[in-house]
């Protein structure tokens, strides 16, 4: 159940993930952002409800839609935006733009801009954490295109012989890319690929944060219980293009301004703490002002941070001890 | 002839050779509405519906699967990947399948197959989506390999790839798509594989580059100009074939090599040319062949990093006057 | 249904097969073959059930476990057996071994020595005869074990979305190599993973040749209409280890014992005709000794047979025209 | 010290090291009960249970994926191919994601992962289950490439593997497997990653050479010592890093260098060694250098096919000769 607490959390998540992703957009306009960058606006509600049940032992893994995870588990803006802009200050010392973003300290292992590269990685945290005896969970980000990837099949069952505290978030938004899931994908619910592992599948409205959040908590319970993996679905919808550069011939403009007017998952939450009396309108509106605030700072901290220096482009490659 | 761009070129080819070939069909993820993400299919759909420009789930190794299967049941699939290195998503398809296919089977299948998509820098789209991989693909037997480097290239190369009996491998290079130039008009226009093309000639040093670095190198060779140094661009056009006699003929008149590519440098096909043409033209060479591509890290997002880690065309211009010794 | 001609030729090719596995079983012993072998006896009843409903039109792809799809596709025993000990006068010139054998010409697309390698295969050759407009299907052979490669779930999942015309035949033969199913599987019927694909999985007694013929018959109806893919799984054993070599501690000899004793697949076909009043006892006694005449013939021509010109070793690398 | 086999030194170092670190574990295809094909994890299972002695499922991206997984959360898998065929089944996993973890995160992933399997040729095993594909993992840089051709290595090698912290891929040939050697007893015995050995001293020719093709390049010194030829054999046993220095310092000795490895000669990790050596002693090379490797066709079934494809011993024996001009 969200509380009061988790409550103001979540919607302050997913407030500075928009902000994030907005504000990468302006500065994409601006020619100050450059590389392939996919937004995450309009799917906040996912990755803030998820990751407010998780704790800095709990992983996740991303994929190339990976702001909003990274933020939701826990990086601050700044080094985010820092690292979008590829400067030095950035969480991977801008060697790895928007589509490799990770801060490996919260326990997020990576964005992933393989399309099901992330799978099987999760899958082997989740090992580690049950051969350690650790009560904690991985959670493995995905979209409805990666759903059709080999890794998905082979991770999924993995999991599912080995009872691994691992949950499968499969981000269905419509499409992959240009292409709708219809025209990629074989059955209406992902969800219902459970079957083929023997493991429970749901779908939710993944711009509703309680649903979203009721089915994670049951999904980790049942991992921490020792039964294994789930595979949950949330039907959500990206509000911008696939990336940055997008012409967006594909899909209707209605559509997406309908999402965007009906369904924005921000303001459905604020009605929804409204309903039920749980955060003050007040305290919310502070929270859009701090955010803001925080935005701003951090573009101004991604702004003014150097370049990274040329001379340790090979740092790293290994681990020198 | 036509002064047209290299993604240009390419979709021409492929409407011509989808108009006078019905076997012929694209596939790939993003070929239909998109176009591809560089354009090389844009509105094709149009023309020839989307049975034959056929948009893919995300699954390469179907994609590549069933080109193969595709190809072995009587069509002349062209096979996209969006960027080579998904070439690694869907490796067994390729390494143990389509270039083993022939040969283990005696010599009974016939394979037409082309498998295309674009790699390279240029647009900071860092480690997974920037790599140089075509060394690998002359490693393993079984396909052919090309790699245009103009926009007349690539229409010559890729329908000759197209009406190939073989599995082609089909290397673009994305900073090359808005390149433009002339293209002949003919829609018989072809180049055949393995015929290597001097860009340039010249007679105190050999470069031998390919894809974006043949422009580097001849960029190279006005500088080196500069300094009195004259020098021979060669590209290879194809690396499978490899056309070894004219980077040969050209080592025995420069005596002095220097092998680019943008493909990382251990390992990269630019050792393998040095050790052949070394060992048939070792007696006229001044120095030692020197090879450049890009360092042992992973390509990095930062535009500046990036570029310091494949070569430039100074790194170009400081070989040459390695090699000659001034 | 199954008349009597194919009644005949079921039985006939199931016998075909058995004697050449257990023929290759003996020159192994006898050093005669080498390599890698997998042997296909107990598991007949698939191949030949399925075999008899396809034209040299039609496509198979098989695996590693692979003579006995290459037999029931028409292959003959002679030229099959010489390229099992590599001579130049069998199908493949004595490169392939048994691993990658193939008769190109009789639509077999061949073994393949990838588990799950195949299945990609198989669905191209289906597009092919789809856009072709031919009336004809392809049958993707595979086991258990490759029911858990990426490349069961990208294939499938195209070949749904597409429509093709291929049937996906998994024989389930309780093991992968020296792992049970229950230890590498997520689903206990393996059929259960049509679910995920929208189309119809069914689980047939792999052993029961009427049981596969009519699911088969089923499958390939609905790829002619255009309805696309089915998923069936055939249980079934295989009666050697998994290799020629496999010391087989993984599994009760008893158990072996008793599916060769009460669930040959052969015997119990025989036992069917002569229920179904068939075929005569006489006929099928005829067609036994015909077999081990063209066995024995066989084993005459392989061993009789040249070894391949080594000035040969790098033709057919690439098609010169 | 015990003479063991080469499948008992890995054997042994693997049960050594769980002892050791309870992090380290082993998975991969019947790595249990059968203990592998080869043995080398024969009955290991009854020590360390079915927990650490890991049966998968045949699902080659999954089970790569997951040791990169379980790496980066603090434990250090060895993840078992069964032959390194199939790391093109799970290319993207390896190239793509191990590979590069570590360096697009900024340094911050530790990642102590070894990937070992068998290769080769010599058991008949044809075209996907017998090529040698190390000098891939030399071109796509993230990954330290061990090569061990005797028994002590092997365990040398292998323990410093283990407890690397960056992944290591490490190539075991399947015809060593029998072979025996002296492998001290001691538990801490290990060889340091970039050290080559020169396993026979000579004057006349520099034979480098990895795997199987050490023995067989000893093999050729024998013979060229009939014909008054000194052959000095040297083995890097890791290609990443690579001691160049060893076998520079060779060539400037010799003035004669011949590279062999069973990979494929093309693009094969010889060539990148001609260039570079040639390079640094270019000024004391008395011939072209040569390399020989597999040809540029698919491993045949029929093993005096086989055979013809790989370097035979008088193909060494040949190259020296034309080296030495004599
Ligand atoms: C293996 C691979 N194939 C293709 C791509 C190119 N690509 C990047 S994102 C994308 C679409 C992914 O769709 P989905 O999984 O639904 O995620 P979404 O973008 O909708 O969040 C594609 C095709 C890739 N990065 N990796
Ligand atoms: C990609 C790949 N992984 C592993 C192997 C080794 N291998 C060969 S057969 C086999 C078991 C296959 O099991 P299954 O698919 O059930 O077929 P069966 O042998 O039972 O007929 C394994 C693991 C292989 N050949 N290819
Ligand atoms: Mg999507
Ligand atoms: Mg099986």
């Amino acid at each position: 159940m969200i509380d009061e607490k988790k409550a103001l959390w979540i919607y302050k998540t997913m407030k500075e993930i928009r902000e994030f992703e907005e504000t990468a957009w302006t500065l994409f306009t601006e020619n100050k952002l450059r590389g392939s960058v996919h937004l995450y606006t309009g799917q906040e509600a996912v990755a803030a409800a998820i990751c407010s049940q998780l704790t800095d032992e709990d992983y996740i893994t991303s994929t190339h839609r990976g702001h909003g995870h990274c933020i939701a588990k826990g990086a601050r803006l700044d080094f985010a935006l820092a690292e979008l802009m590829g400067k030095a200050t950035g969480y991977c010392k801008g060697r790895s733009g928007s589509m490799h973003i990770a801060d490996f300290n919260k326990g997020n292992l990576g964005a992933n801009a393989i399309v099901g590269g992330g799978l099987p990685i999760a899958t082997g945290a989740a090992l580690a954490q049950k051969m350690q005896k650790k009560n904690h969970v991985t959670v493995c980000f995905f979209g409805d295109g990666a759903s059709n990837q080999g890794t998905f099949h082979e991770s999924i069952n993995l999991a599912s012989v080995w009872k691994l505290p691992v949950i499968y978030v499969c981000e269905n938004n419509e499409f992959g890319m240009t292409v709708p899931v219809s025209q990629s994908t074989s059955v209406r619910n992902i969800s219902d690929r459970a079957k083929g592992y023997g493991i429970p599948g749901e779908t939710v409205d993944g711009n509703d944060v309680e649903a979203v959040f009721d089915a994670f908590a049951r999904a980790k319970e049942r991992a921490l219980r020792g039964d294994g993996p789930t595979l949950i679905e949330c039907k959500t919808y990206r509000w911008r293009g696939h990336w940055t550069g997008d012409p967006e011939t594909y899909r209707d403009r209605e559509v997406t301004e309908e999402w965007r007017e009906k369904r924005d998952p921000i303001s459905l939450f604020r009605t929804c703490l409204k309903a039920r009396n749980l955060v003050s309108d007040a305290a919310l509106d502070a929270v859009d002002t701090a955010v803001a605030e925080e935005m701003r700072k951090a573009v101004e901290f991604a702004e003014s941070s150097p370049e990274p220096d040329a001379a340790h482009v090979m740092d790293d490659v290994f681990y020198e001890g | 002839m036509a002064v047209i761009s290299y993604a240009q070129a390419i979709r021409k080819v492929i409407a011509e050779e989808m108009r006078r070939d019905e076997r012929v069909f694209l596939m790939g993820e993003d070929v239909e509405k998109l176009g591809g993400v560089f354009g090389t299919s844009r509105d094709l759909f149009k023309e020839f519906g989307t049975d034959r420009i056929r948009n893919t789930p995300i699954s390469e190794s179907a994609i590549v699967g069933a080109g193969l299967g595709a190809a072995c049941a009587g069509m002349r699939p062209i096979a996209e990947l969006m960027y080579w290195d998904f070439a690694f998503v869907c490796a067994d398809q390729i390494f143990n399948q389509v270039c083993k296919t022939r040969y283990v089977f005696g010599g009974n299948a016939i394979i037409p197959l082309v498998i295309r998509g674009q790699q390279g820098t240029g647009r900071g789209n860092a480690a997974t989506h920037s790599q140089s991989v075509e060394s690998i693909f002359m490693h393993i037997p079984g396909v052919k390999v090309a790699c245009p480097a103009t926009p007349a290239d690539a229409a010559g190369l890729l329908r000759t790839a197209i009406r190939d009996d073989n599995p082609v491998c089909f290397f673009e290079h994305k900073a090359l798509y808005i390149t433009k130039g002339e293209v002949p008009d003919d829609p018989e226009f072809s180049i055949p594989f393995g015929e290597a093309v001097i860009r340039r000639e010249g007679s105190d040093v050999t470069i031998v580059a390919n894809l974006l670095y043949v422009s580097r190198a001849l960029e190279a060779a006005d500088e080196l100009a500069k300094d009195g140094i004259s020098a021979e661009v060669i590209d290879p056009r194809t690396l499978v074939p490899f056309d070894y006699e004219t980077v040969e003929e050209s080592v025995r008149k420069t005596g002095r090599l220097v092998v680019v590519h943008e493909a990382h440098q251990v390992n990269g096909w630019g050792a393998q040319v040095i050790t052949e043409v070394g060992k048939r033209a070792f007696r006229y060479l001044d120095a030692a062949p020197i090879h450049l591509g890009a360092k042992s890290c992973p390509l990095p997002f930062n535009l500046a990093l990036e570029q310091a880690v494949i070569p430039s065309v100074k790194d170009i211009v400081d070989a040459c006057h390695a090699v000659s010794y001034r």
